[in-house]
């Protein structure tokens, strides 16, 4: 079965992301199954930056590290790079020598050259992707069409000229007799979705009823401000880059009380800033949602690359202690649902709800047969009497009082000071008591709303992991079939309150094995905390680069035959 | 006699004489003589004394962090554009903590009122120096009297094009009144410092070195003018002047996103829903 | 034994802060044990205000609830701790009924009726020192002394008055046939310290040899900055109020950066903005102390009552993951010494270091014959020779480099992002794992240091707390034993790393009872996850006040007997 | 050509074109023509492209948080006077997410020099509107073009009496370096704009288009006239005033507790923390 996987590196501003997007669509469009992951650094020019971008008839949760093309914009991808690519890969473009091992083929290309030729330098990226498209025997039709959507706009020399450079990429890729050398099947006319995290965390805002979203930029969350403000003259919603983090999540909140589902994105970094606004929320029960977008720290640490550190900070985050809701999405399907849900959960128990998203998950895209979304948004109804006047944060026994909006029959006050249940502050501590006590019981409500981990039983061992890495973690799972053995997973999307019974659960699973990226593995401190249960075997990556599928199957097999 | 917005049931917790209450009383009877009801008013204040005020009448109030009343005010008049939002709060919260969100405010031009009791001192934390406190006032954070030049707030704000800035003076009732009904009326950005003597921890701006200074811009003055306005708010010491000194009227934020969210599509209704997505996703086939 | 519990009540800014510091220093000077805790709200006038002063001939390790003086300067103390009076409890003041039961003997006193009689009301609180002093049999000459020192500089005149007043309420409690009725034994010339958190957490920096100090005033940490301030022009302290506490925190990594032994002070709302600095710090490897003295939340919540509830929000503050310690004195005296332990510690691994205080422990005074500081301020030697160009970073076996101030020899570099050996920026994935390792290999070390919980074994149960409360379970403790139980006690200062070997002895514990200031147990949680032990028996007081001795002996009870 | 401050190792991220390039070869000649030792510079940054620049010279470097240069570079003034500190960064990071430190950095009126590396746009997040940005200004997260106001440093500055306030531009060398050498020199608080293209994001202010608008302040401008340098600084537009605005020289923070920090004590020597534990002790008997 057809299952390809590429690499299209160079500088920052070569283009690379330009031919991963249009290699993406185009395969997808085509028919195929697309999967793409971008790697790049905290600059615009120069350094290095690349896609690893698989392809195939089924639908792909991961990436691979063996390559079966290389394409070098640049020398530094080629010695970086070179052997990644597996024995029978293809390299072509700025390469160093001919010929390397004895199978790997490598072709010098001069995209740059080529692309003089027609003009600009500016179409080396098209002579690439129609080199790419060659190889795998894809016909140039749905790339042509491809091109005239995307640069239309800039008038028809522009498409032609990148027609010509796609179709140049293509000739050179047959003279070296390499055409169709990995050949997909037939085109499947089944529309196929592709979406990335961050465009699927703005979607489930925008299905969510979300209409305001304020944001301060920071890499990775940009992608969801840059989603919704696409979106905002279309459907009128309200989106403000905030002077900082502290304005933004402030921003949201007096959004919220004032009647709108509202939402901010940030990194970590930013949401240090934002922990004081989330016990806001918390305080004035007003429901937020806030995107955590996880980058490897401490600190500015690396702002481009991937993390799951802020597990743990994320449900402790602000002084003293009040509920909220965690969730980690594992895809972009998945970050659709999720924002949805958050807001109906935030909302119904008039708590924060937290999304930890991350670089992988954030800037990775997946394609679906199936996009489903499953969730509605739904807002519970405002009470239809209430008393007069109004008391805002009435004691009732589950801890959720009737919530109002300014601006109708009833004044509505909110106090980040303990307050009664009218909403004006107070030094009673009887109430006080009675206060926290009704803030603190929803949670468990909420725990039972929490869902159960994604369970696959397996006699070998079990992969525990959390968020972005469900897809490796499958693809893992099945590599490790292949070899034989049986490996379950237990993977975690709803983090915080954790729903009961994972006890029994956990105590009976064969080897667990805690995947997470980063150095102490917060899912299993969490666990343990909840369990009482060990999770002494633990695969931790901290670089700031995602797992990938062969390495990920390395260190299982390796943690399990210590 | 203001009726409306009498709040009887709370009691409030600040020192007797201080220049709070005569903020309290104006801002009352000036929502009273413009029309308000309590129901189309949000106050929303940080924290501090001054922040407690809108506890203290009866409207819709938003009490949040200290420091972090703009923000919240901003969202509230941007989705809801009909409400008279008013943030209130001290000039500790406002130019200290929250001294970010305030220049920044300025250049979003909400129409919102911000009201800033500037009473030279952190009264709640017991009396440190602010952002306003003369250099040289001695705390007991500042023995040996604040090293730091005081902030301007008028200054700053006409720098920036601010629509509407003034200074009112607690002390004095029926002038904070006109002053008051000036920048709630005014449509955009409106400061209103008013000088609040606190007589528990300010003892050098007390209500008889202000009475002593304070008078009010003339007719003379051009309050179209931003040279002239610039000039006239650094005028302190010996006179201080009161009253409006800059306007500068603009469009609104609401106003330049009143058209866009006119589109705001109602998602809850399953039809709508389900267009919507569909719309979407074909965009990521 | 005498040991006498008295409650000072009347409302903001009637005086009874200076009541009790009279009071206090007093009869400290008198040779008796004074054990003060300090009762306010959120406003400067009105209100309701009180302190729980308690002495007597033995160190005093908590507040009781049972009065046997109540002095009213208003009728509403009056009406709210009536009840509270023991019977054959003494009350006076502004009072409502003459009598009250059959035993409490109530007396009316016009105290500001008196005062107004000598010039002016605000004498009044002298009129209710003196009384106190006479029921308690103490000769007025220390008190005069005091006078002297305290009003001397106001003038003669003042001081006169101010005797007079003092002699006033003598004279009125003696005509009442009150004097002596609760009489303490002869003066004991023992020098005595009489020293309040707040107090001890400013000396320790001071002795520490801290000359940075930036903040933003916020209850209840604001003592530590009047403190400071105290002695700034004394001992040359650079003293800086922030313009925000992102401002403090950044100020005080700027100056050790500079050289400086820097700390800042806050409470949770505070912390909650100094988040990303403290990542800062640790990404830095620049050593910091920051106090965070703890109030009830979410958000403003009660600004000027007690918590414990920032354990775990510290533990885990800002993204990503480094190392830090957390420590949590038990009493002003061990406050100086783990101020000085954390500046010790904090350089020596070149880390953060977070003391939690509270308001309990902020505002309290304790009584001490010996006050001893052990702990003496002590700077790793900065290297004799190092090679250049100067590795900031160099990757040392034990994760701790060189580390050296600018200005000299070598250039000193350090970012926030991640950093190769030099501190220059990198994107260098291999140097990111190697570095994120150094960082945190230190936390093994760093947990060496780390020392066992005090312990007082005891066969029917163990009280297991930390921090503030470790005096009030002593005292706990001691009454049960009256009452033929043998109560043990785990009580942890220091918090986070923990330090090795719990495991083996919490397993052993007969039933072990977690008392916290917080609603959902934190010291339970963080001890599950390091020892899998469960801990289901738990006193959690989260209503603003401390634990005073009856009450948690019952609720230990209460506890033991379910 | 400069020799001390090169730092050749390290490898410079910026985009071929781009304004920093000048900033930083004229730092860098500043500096050494000047007569410093890369030893007694310290460079203080924040987060975004030109907060890279201290990384690309040879100096003591604090490359801290976005927004967080000010109060870092403040601190390490206070403790180590000796040393000349400049805190370098871009727009975003002084005057947005920095915004209150900067505001009351000039109040304090420390000895530091602050450059903003001014490209009107956020350059290492790609392109989203500054503080600074054109109103209209339009990127990917504000396709309807900014709605704000653009903040004006200099006005700001001067309105708040800061020590000394200048406009640079990036596209001239020498011009730049001349006002650089007046800042660094300058005691007090000393604030230099620096005009910056950003070749890759900002397409409106290009080099021609600061070139075809720039100009020098002449000599009929008094830099100590606070209400003619305020009116300077409101120019923009078709022409826009390089140089030295205002001049309010006045006792630095350090200076003010120059005296104080002369006291201080060695309490790592046992005798004086005896001394000091004793004396401190016997206070609390
Ligand atoms: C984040 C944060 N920092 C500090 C505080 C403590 N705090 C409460 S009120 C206040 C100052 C109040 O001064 P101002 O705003 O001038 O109001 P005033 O009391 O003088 O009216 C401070 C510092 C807080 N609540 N939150
Ligand atoms: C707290 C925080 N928020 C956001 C960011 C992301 N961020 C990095 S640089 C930058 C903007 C840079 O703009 P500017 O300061 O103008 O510098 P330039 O890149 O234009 O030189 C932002 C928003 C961050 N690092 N930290
Ligand atoms: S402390 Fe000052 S500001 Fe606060 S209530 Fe008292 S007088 Fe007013
Ligand atoms: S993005 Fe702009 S500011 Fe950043 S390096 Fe490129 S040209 Fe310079
Ligand atoms: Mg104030
Ligand atoms: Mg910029």
């Amino acid at each position: 079965m057809a299952d390809y996987s590429m690499m299209i590196g160079g500088a920052a501003g070569q283009g690379v992301q330009t031919v991963s997007e249009t290699l993406s669509t185009i395969l997808t469009r085509s028919g195929y199954y697309v999967f793409s992951i971008e790697s790049y650094e905290s600059r615009i020019r120069g350094g290095h930056t690349f896609t690893l971008l698989r392809v195939g008839e089924k639908q792909l949760l991961g990436a691979r590290r063996s390559l079966d093309v290389l394409v070098c914009l640049n020398e530094e991808t080629y010695e970086r790079h070179i052997h990644k690519v597996h024995p029978k890969g293809i390299v072509f473009g700025k390469v160093k020598d001919q010929l390397r091992g004895e199978d790997i083929r490598v072709f010098s290309m001069d995209f740059e050259g080529e692309a003089l030729q027609l003009g600009n330098k500016i179409f080396a990226n098209m002579v690439a992707t129609g080199a790419v498209l060659a190889i795998l025997g894809i016909p140039l039709q749905k790339a042509q069409e491809y091109l005239q959507e995307a640069f239309g706009k800039k008038g028809t020399e522009i498409v032609a000229k990148n027609e010509e450079a796609l179709k140049r990429g293509a000739e050179i890729v047959a003279n070296f007799g390499l055409e169709g050398k990995y050949p997909l099947p037939p085109y499947d006319p089944t529309p196929r979705y592709l979406v990335s995290g961050n465009e699927a965390l703005g979607l489930g805002a925008l299905l969510a009823g979300c209409t305001f979203y304020s944001a301060y930029p920071m890499t990775p969350s940009t992608g969801i401000l840059n989603f919704l403000a696409s979106r905002a003259q279309e459907y009128g919603l309200v989106i403000e880059q905030a002077e900082d983090e502290i304005a933004a999540i402030n921003m949201a909140i007096g959004a919220s009380y004032a009647g709108a589902r509202a939402m901010t994105g940030t990194s970590g970094g930013g949401f240090c800033l934002m922990c004081e606004g989330l016990g806001l929320a918390a305080m004035t029960e007003t429901p937020i949602v806030v995107v955590d977008a996880q980058r490897p720290g401490p600190s500015t640490g690396l702002p481009t690359r991937t993390a799951q550190g802020d597990l743990l900070f994320v449900i402790h985050a602000s002084h003293d202690e009040f509920p909220r809701f965690v969730f980690a999405p594992k895809d972009p399907e998945e970050a659709v649902n999720t924002v949805i849900r958050a807001f109906n959960l935030a909302e119904k128990y008039q708590v924060p709800a937290i999304i930890l998203s991350d670089q992988y998950l954030a800037d990775t895209k997946w394609s679906y047969d199936v996009f489903s979304v499953q969730e509605r948004p739904e807002r519970p109804l405002l009470p239809n009497k209430v008393p007069k006047p109004y008391k805002r944060y009435a004691l009732f026994p589950d801890g959720v009082s009737p919530r109002l909006f300014p601006g109708d029959e009833h004044l509505v006050v909110a106090d980040s000071d303990e307050h009664d249940e009218f909403g004006h502050l107070t030094e009673n501590l009887l109430i006080r008591k009675a206060m926290q006590e009704k803030r603190m019981k929803k949670l468990e409500l909420m725990r039972q709303e929490m869902r159960f981990p994604f369970f696959i039983p397996g006699k070998d061992a079990t992969l525990l992991g959390w968020g972005s890495t469900w897809g490796v973690l499958l693809e893992t799972r099945r590599e490790l079939q292949k070899k034989g053995k049986e490996i379950g997973i237990l993977h975690f999307s709803d983090l915080y309150p954790l729903p009961r019974g994972l006890q029994e659960l956990l105590a009976g699973l064969p080897t667990p094995v805690v995947v997470e990226h980063n150095f102490t593995g917060q899912l299993a401190m969490l666990l343990s905390r909840e369990t009482l249960l060990a999770f002494p075997k633990r695969i931790c990556r901290y670089d700031g680069l995602p797992f990938l599928v062969e390495e990920l199957t390395e260190k299982v097999e390796e943690v399990l035959s210590t | 006699m203001t009726r409306d917005f009498d709040n009887p049931q709370v009691e409030i917790a600040w020192c007797p004489g201080c220049g709070n209450f005569g903020i309290l009383r104006a801002l009352k009877e000036t929502l009273e003589e413009l029309g308000y009801k309590p129901q189309q008013v949000v106050l929303v204040s940080g924290i501090g004394q001054a922040a407690k005020t809108p506890h203290y009448l009866k409207a819709n109030v938003f009490n949040g962090l200290h420091g972090r009343s703009i923000p919240v005010a901003f969202a509230i008049k941007a989705t809801r554009p009909e409400l008279c939002v008013i943030a209130e709060s001290g000039d500790g919260c406002m130019y200290g903590e929250g001294g970010n969100h305030f220049l920044h405010a300025i250049r979003r031009n909400p129409d919102i009122t911000v009201l800033v009791h500037n009473n030279q001192v952190y009264g709640l934390t017991k009396g440190q120096a602010s952002p306003t406190s003369e250099e040289g006032f001695t705390t007991k954070a500042q023995p040996w009297g604040n090293l730091a030049h005081p902030l301007n707030p008028l200054s700053l704000a006409i720098s920036q094009g601010a629509s509407f800035v003034a200074r009112a003076f607690a002390g004095d009732i029926e002038g904070l009144k006109g002053i008051l009904k000036r920048a709630i009326t005014f449509r955009g950005f409106a400061l209103v410092d008013i000088l609040q003597p606190c007589v528990t921890f300010n003892r050098v701006n007390t209500y008889s070195w202000y009475q002593e200074r304070v008078y009010y811009l003339g007719d003379d003055h051009n309050p179209h003018d931003q040279i002239a306005a610039f000039e006239r708010s650094l005028e302190w010491g010996n006179r201080i002047p009161l009253g409006v000194f800059y306007m500068n009227p603009k469009p609104t934020y609401e106003e330049k996103i009143r058209e866009r969210t006119l589109r705001q599509r109602n998602v809850f209704d399953t039809e709508v829903f389900t267009t919507i997505l569909q719309k979407e996703l074909s965009r990521f086939l």
